[in-house]
């Protein structure tokens, strides 16, 4: 184990495939139980561990071109392992950087709720839970025992579906087997989606196709320049949606745009 | 906060940053108990307390 | 009815006129603390607070009170370690204000968090990597010393002085005030730095990131030295208030002059250092991460150039100028209005520091988030001051807090003053005169 | 001893030290956090022995292979079934929530009967032989008045043993009345009817094809089998084939398409006789097929030539000529195109003759039955059961004309035309419907002009709802006779829309049924079995499953085990044997009646004088607008551009808006000749100026909190327009008017 390079778990995210239709939003409800409530349309307080947020070059019709981005935690490794943003302000240890995988983990029954990691995170990954979480007289019978609910006043977020990797270890170890296959350990939104656009493995494992695919010219990753260090790649042949990854100075010379684009 | 919690690791970070605060808490509560015993001795000589 | 607990030698008005006020002054207390109930019965989702703001009202809050309750420690620090004797005073004063403004701030805290029966995890797991460890920390020691500086004044009061005990123990608690005014001092520059270092390390957030000296970013030198600079700003404010409302002159002219005085020069080297550290981020940091410094001044209702303006300018160099000069601090319109200022612009800095910091998009896909407290946060938030005032009535009433009120208003001298007023009436025991603070 | 003050002080304060000094308040405190960490209403899921069990998800026509994950006896997951031929393991986000569906507190628990008025939502639980036995005396009394023709049954699809037991019931009890949810494939089905002479269901060969030209199909957004084309669209991308999307909105499908063509809606059919002119004109066209293999062609040619040219065309559709040109040539040019019609989920049939040029430009370029083109595909006869002994009364009912007057003189070729039930029952010109129906539909919410759809359910005196959950058309029923779940019951799901080879899904029971429900395969069995007769021989299984498991003879065991049947010999026909038309060609002029494919326009509802704009509908994947509503996960994905609250916005074009002095955000009055509508504005540069566009599948009465009274349905807005030619409803919009509220 020693000598072997640690796991580094990522996501790359083909946005040319994308096609915004949620499926990986639903997915990871469905998996992690996440709550609802009646109204959802307040998206500042609608807890959505993968959004799929909706980008326009904010051009007039009929130049306009849109471009659907789903949006799970980065898994931020910083600058050095675990300087993530949220995990160096967590003052009770709550959130933390697994050096095994490169998972950023939230221990909902360690955090109180002070919400600095919000602050810290420019991607909004983080949810607070203002409610108590309630379901419908008789939903709470499809609760996954994998996962537990959270209670209101925790901080909560993507786990790159962390329960997985457990269970999938397990059935390695009892298989007498210390390492996993690609396959044994993917996220629920990765198996949903529709559109196989979401790729998953370890970045660090040059048998994984991540680890090819962030290698890939119009592979980006957002606020890159923040060095915030993101394992969530994305990849787009349309370079205005490159563009939109990141912030820059009008006097920072744009690139040609090649419009439309497959 | 104590070498007896898990996450506790003996490293710069914990040295520095608990030492100034086991530090800072050693003083208050060496002087305020000093002044507490001294308090109760004087009492207990009885002067009332009326000397200026 | 109560006159055996007031001070010997000092008029207080009739008991009836105190309750009465007490009593308007607490109902606005008891709104707050409905509003508080709510909070901690009903969730956090009785505030206006959301995803993108986390960090609202409540934490500017608590960065500005303590930020002008810094006069205390700087006060504290002068009097005790430099031995600026002037300053004794007014430092009762000074550590009363710095007590309210501690406790609030305590309080705001535990309403704030999601769980606030874990609060204490963040001793008992602490990470010692995070400000907001730090902070909380220094916060509570130093409100501990606070409380020690603050006990011989409530040991004073008339009756509880009786007990030899008590007298004694506030006799030697003066005696060795020094140590603890320096662990104060120690510990305050740190929970000052510490809550500049919540904003100053977001490294998420290219609106508050600054670069630093080791672990610290500058902002967190730049909060100590405001808190410095506006705390003592903020304790002649509130000494003036008091006077106003007391209808007579309670600390003399010099213990406020050389207070004014050391602020003005604190800050006015603090607005040069803040303008240097804007420049700098403006410049260099902000424009490393892609963004042109007036992107953070654009496009939104309500954050404009001119909030930079007033911050630095209208609330930092035209005060320091005022205190500064002789004839300002000298002049009573002046000081009100720099003192004013000061305060103000602190309050603005830990504000922008705070909301601006949420309100910025950092994704080019997001827009500007805006936001406007519940009345539930708001009340909450009035709630301390409901409280401070309270505290300062009942110890102004009942305790030396005023070491010269006595001599700065000898009875016979105030015939005029035989009609009842808000705060002073006809006084007891008019023959005997006041014990020094220091008995 | 007496206590003075001192001592009761030193006590107070020496009490006070030692409980500080001493353990408790730890103690206190830490289990203070333990509290939080279980208070009583945050629910602790059971953990348990977990299993995984495969079926087919029914939720719409897509009929992807589902695997759902069990701990004990609770299904806790819904995944993709990883090598079924539709979905090889992706799903959709619906098909994910079909949980929230399963445990739903709007299962109807169990047989209810209505008291109190209709849709007032008063019932009585009664018990399934009552309710049975009710049902069967009604429907005898009738059959004993001869009037066995006025009893009718709306299903969602025809395909398959349930909807053939109600075809069984219908004609064994002497009625015409088995009425469908329309969709596009009846339009494909009398297109292929009409021009290749066989009855059969179109295959799209997606996953081969090069050029795709699609005139307003949202093949992204929920049309044909949704999965199947999202992972087409993902191998378009790594292939390179070409995406071509025409509408007038920039749908997600649009911005996913390597162009889009803005088109002003309801003249694809000519820009697809524009591209028809061109292609012929510089004879890019298939001569190998046209020559050899088609009918009619210069009768045809002789149109297209004559009326649409490009520039002519240019001004119908609002494309200029040099894209015309360039996307004939382009599509005419590939190796492998293929053009799909049917806008935004196929949700109408639409203009029989814009499906027709749609097909005619398909076999101009040669991809009709080859590779990455159209097929016939008809691989779904496995439903043999010995022919129905009708009695007289039986015989004598059939006599009567459909009341929706499909296969009439009027409309030959149509089957179904629900869209004209309800016209035909209010206007009770033929025969008054006495009792209707209602499986795997929800007419009350999902036809068009509601109002009517009301009105006509009014005149009906029983109404019969198998719904399992109570929507809008069970809340309006006389009677619920629930169906299990989807996850609770077996069912044949036969050839999803749009595949290329026959595949017949098993949708199995995943848990047991979770109320007082019942198969309503075997409520018609029993009901056959009531009524005894000639009823009870034409329904001799003594159960549903018996009844499944003897259709599929030996695919039955294949089925349990792989999950699905496919038919391992089908090859489609060559060109030779696969036209069964007259000429045994394939027709571009249909030699039996003459019928030649052109442009056709469909008028909408509406003057302009009094309605400027044009309000369209729109689709979205996240938005189920079918029988089933939005699940709560499902609508928690809605963004809050289309839903706020409980508004709805309608989009339009920065220009339009301008024009009307309407700012983002603001509230409008939407009115259409039909209905009226309270709205909010949203500014969206991707659609037309003059246009507007609603989202379908909101507004919602039934169902929960989670739905009702969100938003608007498109339905009380929009009336049907009949197709002359086929009496399909072919409206793709209405005239509307914005005004400021």
């Amino acid at each position: 184990m020693k000598q072997k390079k640690a796991k580094k778990y990522g996501m790359v995210i083909d946005l040319d495939k994308c096609t915004g239709c949620g499926a990986c939003m639903v997915a990871c409800m469905a998996e992690n139980n996440v709550p609802f409530r009646k109204d959802e349309t307040k998206k500042l307080l609608s807890i959505t561990w993968m959004r799929v947020y909706k980008l326009t070059n904010g051009k007039p019709f009929p130049k306009i071109d849109e471009c659907y981005l789903p949006r799970p935690c980065m898994h931020c490794e910083g600058q050095h392992e675990g300087h993530s943003p949220c995990v160096t302000v967590c003052p009770a240890i709550a959130t933390d950087y697994s050096s095994e995988t490169g998972i950023v983990s939230q221990i909902y029954t360690r955090c109180f709720g002070c919400r600095y990691c919000m602050a810290s995170c420019p991607y909004h990954a983080r949810y607070f839970n203002w409610w108590d979480p309630v379901w419908p007289d008789g939903m709470e019978k499809y609760l996954s025992p994998n996962v537990s609910p959270r209670m209101r006043g925790v901080v909560e977020k993507c786990s790159f579906c962390f329960h997985r990797y457990q269970l999938a270890k397990e059935k390695a170890y009892m298989e007498g087997r210390r390492e996993l296959k690609e396959d044994e350990y993917q996220t629920a939104c990765t198996q949903a989606c529709p559109a196989a656009a979401i790729t998953f493995g370890d970045l660090n494992n040059p048998k994984h196709a991540v680890n090819k695919m962030k290698k890939n010219p119009n592979a980006f990753r957002l606020l890159e320049r923040l060095e915030t260090n993101p394992k969530v790649y994305y990849l787009s042949s349309r370079e205005w949606v490159r563009r939109a990854g990141d912030n820059y100075l009008e006097s920072e010379d744009k690139l040609k745009k090649t419009g439309y684009h497959g | 906060m104590f070498p007896f919690n898990f996450e506790w690791i003996w490293d710069m970070g914990h040295m520095v940053f608990m030492g100034g605060l086991w530090y800072a808490l050693g003083i208050l509560g060496l002087g305020m108990t000093y002044c507490i015993i001294k308090a109760a001795i004087d009492a207990s000589k009885g002067n009332g307390g009326h000397h200026h | 009815m109560d006159s055996a607990l007031i001070p010997r030698g000092v008029k207080r008005c009739p008991l009836w006129q105190f309750l009465l006020f007490i009593g308007v002054v607490g109902a606005v207390l008891l709104w707050g603390v409905y509003a508080m109930l709510l909070c901690w019965f009903k969730g956090l989702n009785q505030t206006n607070m959301n995803d993108a703001y986390g960090f609202a009202l409540w934490i500017w809050a608590d960065l500005a009170v303590i930020a002008v309750g810094g006069g205390a420690f700087f006060t504290g620090l002068l009097r005790y370690i430099f031995g600026k004797d002037d300053l004794k005073n007014i430092i009762n004063y000074a550590v009363l204000i710095g007590f309210i403004c501690y406790s609030s701030a305590l309080l705001i805290l535990a309403i704030d968090i999601g769980q606030p029966l874990r609060g204490w995890f963040i001793f008992w797991h602490a990470n010692v990597h995070s400000m907001l460890t730090e902070v909380a920390f220094c916060l509570s020691c130093y409100f501990g010393v606070l409380t020690i500086e603050y006990i011989p004044l409530v040991l004073e009061n008339r009756q509880i002085d009786r007990v030899p005990f008590f007298h004694h123990l506030g006799h030697n608690m003066h005696e060795i005030m020094a140590v603890f005014a320096a662990t104060g001092a120690f510990l305050s520059f740190f929970h000052q730095g510490s809550l500049g270092g919540v904003a100053g390390v977001l490294f998420g957030r290219p609106f508050a990131i600054r670069e630093g000296l080791l672990i610290w970013p500058w902002t967190f030198f730049l909060f100590t030295w405001s808190a410095a600079a506006c705390g003592p700003c903020f304790t002649i404010l509130i000494t003036k208030i008091t006077e106003t409302v007391a209808r007579k002159k309670l600390v003399k002219d010099n213990a406020i002059e050389l207070l004014a005085k050391i602020s003005g020069w604190m800050l006015l080297t603090y607005s040069i250092a803040k303008t240097a550290d804007t420049w700098y981020w403006a410049t260099v940091t902000a424009p490393s991460k892609g963004f042109a410094w007036d992107f953070f001044y654009s496009n939104n209702p309500l954050y404009g150039k001119w909030i930079l303006f007033t911050e630095i300018v209208i609330c930092g160099f035209i005060p320091a100028a005022i205190l500064i000069t002789k004839k300002g601090r000298k002049n009573s319109v002046p000081l009100w209005i720099a003192v004013s200022l000061a305060v103000v612009g602190v309050c603005i800095n830990r504000w922008v520091m705070v909301l601006q910091v949420m309100a910025v998009p950092v994704l080019t896909f997001e827009n500007w988030f805006m936001y406007f407290p519940s009345w539930q946060e708001i009340a909450t938030t009035i709630l301390p001051v409901a409280y401070g005032i309270i505290l300062i009535a009942v110890s102004y009433r009942y305790l030396p807090v005023f070491p010269n009120e006595a001599e700065l208003n000898p009875i016979e001298t105030l015939p005029s003053e035989e009609q009842e007023t808000e705060m002073i009436g006809p006084s007891v025991e008019p023959e005997q005169g006041l014990e020094p603070a220091e008995a | 001893m007496k206590i003075d003050r001192r001592s009761f002080l030193s006590f107070l304060i020496g009490g006070a030290a030692g409980t500080t000094l001493s353990p408790l308040p730890w103690k206190l405190m830490d289990d203070s956090a333990i509290w939080t960490q279980m208070w009583p209403w945050t629910p602790v899921p059971e953990d348990g022995e977990s299993s995984y069990v495969n079926s087919v998800c029914t939720l719409c026509s897509g009929g992807c292979g589902i695997t759902i994950r069990k701990i004990d006896d609770r299904a806790v997951k819904i995944e993709g079934m990883k090598g079924y031929p539709v979905n090889d393991g992706g799903v959709c986000l619906l098909g994910l929530s079909g949980l929230q569906l399963l445990y739903s507190p709007t299962r109807v628990k169990g047989p209810l009967k209505r008291v109190g008025k209709r849709g007032q939502g008063k019932w009585e639980k009664i018990s399934w032989n009552d309710a049975i036995s009710e049902v069967a005396k009604t429907l005898s009394d009738l059959r004993s008045k001869g009037q066995s023709h006025t009893v009718g049954i709306i299903s969602g699809s025809d395909r398959g043993t349930v909807p053939r037991l109600f075809d069984r019931f219908l004609t064994a009890f002497g009625s015409p009345n088995l009425m469908l949810t329309p969709s596009i494939q009846d339009s494909y089905e009398l297109t292929l009817h009409l021009m290749q002479g066989v009855q059969a269901l179109p295959g799209f060969d997606f996953e081969n094809t090069d050029f795709i030209l699609s005139f307003g199909s949202g093949f992204i957004d929920g049309w044909g089998s949704p999965v199947r084309m999202f992972r087409a669209h993902s191998n378009w991308r790594s292939t390179g084939a070409k995406v071509i999307q025409i509408e007038p909105r920039l749908s997600h499908t649009a911005a996913k398409a390597d162009k889009w063509i803005p088109i002003n809606p309801g003249t694809e059919a000519a820009l697809a006789m524009g591209l028809a002119h061109v292609i012929i004109k510089e004879s890019l066209y298939d001569t190998n097929f046209v020559d050899n293999f088609s009918e009619g062609f210069y009768d045809w040619k002789r149109l297209v030539l004559g009326k649409y040219g490009p520039d002519s065309v240019a001004t119908i559709t609002g494309i200029d000529s040099t894209t015309i040109i360039a996307l004939a040539r382009g599509f005419a040019r590939a190796s492998k195109p293929l053009a799909i019609c049917g806008r935004g989920q196929g949700t109408t049939p639409g203009s029989l003759h814009e499906c027709m040029v749609v097909h005619a430009l398909n076999a101009l370029v040669g991809s009709i039955n080859s590779n990455g083109g159209v097929f016939a595909v008809n691989g779904t006869e496995y439903v043999n059961w010995p022919e129905v002994e009708m009695d007289g009364i039986a015989a004598a009912g059939m006599q009567n004309e459909r009341l929706d007057e499909a296969g009439s003189k009027k409309y030959p070729h149509s089957r179904y035309l629900l869209n004209r039930f309800p016209a035909a029952v209010n206007s009770e010109e033929k025969y008054p419907l006495q009792a209707l129906f209602v499986a795997g539909a929800n007419p009350l919410y999902s036809m068009p002009d509601s109002n009517a759809v009301k009105k006509a359910f009014a005149k009906i005196p029983l109404v019969v709802s198998f719904s399992s959950y109570l929507d809008e058309t069970a809340q309006n029923a006389d009677l619920i006779l629930p169906n299990h779940s989807y996850l609770e019951r077996y069912e044949d799901i036969p050839l999803p829309a749009g595949l290329l080879k026959p595949v017949i899904g098993l949708s199995r029971p995943v848990v047991e049924p979770q109320f007082n429900t019942r198969h309503v395969g075997d409520v018609i069995i029993l009901l056959a079995k009531a009524l005894g007769g000639n009823l009870s021989d034409a329904f001799a299984w003594d159960s549903y499953n018996a009844c499944l498991k003897e259709t599929l003879g030996d695919k039955w065991q294949t089925m349990v085990e792989e999950g699905f049947w496919s038919d391992p010999y089908f090859n489609t026909k060559d060109l030779e044997t696969s036209f069964d038309t007259i000429s045994g060609k394939f027709e571009f002029a249909n030699q039996d009646n003459g019928f030649l494919p052109q442009f056709t326009p469909v008028k909408i509802q509406g003057d302009e004088k009094s309605y400027p704009l044009v309000l369209i509908p729109y689709d979205s994947i996240r938005l189920a607008n079918g029988f089933i509503g939005d699940p709560p996960f499902v609508i928690k994905t809605v963004e809050d551009t289309v839903l706020k609250g409980k508004d709805v916005f309608v989009e339009l074009n920065p220009k339009t808006a301008r024009a009307y002095g309407l700012r983002e955000g603001q509230r409008a009055m939407l009115s259409t000749p039909k209905g009226k509508a309270n709205v909010k504005i949203h500014l969206f540069d991707g659609i037309m100026p003059g246009i507007v566009a609603l989202p379908r599948g909101l507004g919602h009465t039934a169902y929960d909190d989670y739905l009702a009274g969100k938003g608007i349905n498109f339905n009380e807005l929009i009336g049907p327009v009949e197709d002359p030619d086929s009496g399909f409803d072919a409206a793709w919009g209405i005239r509307v008017k914005l005004a400021k509220a």
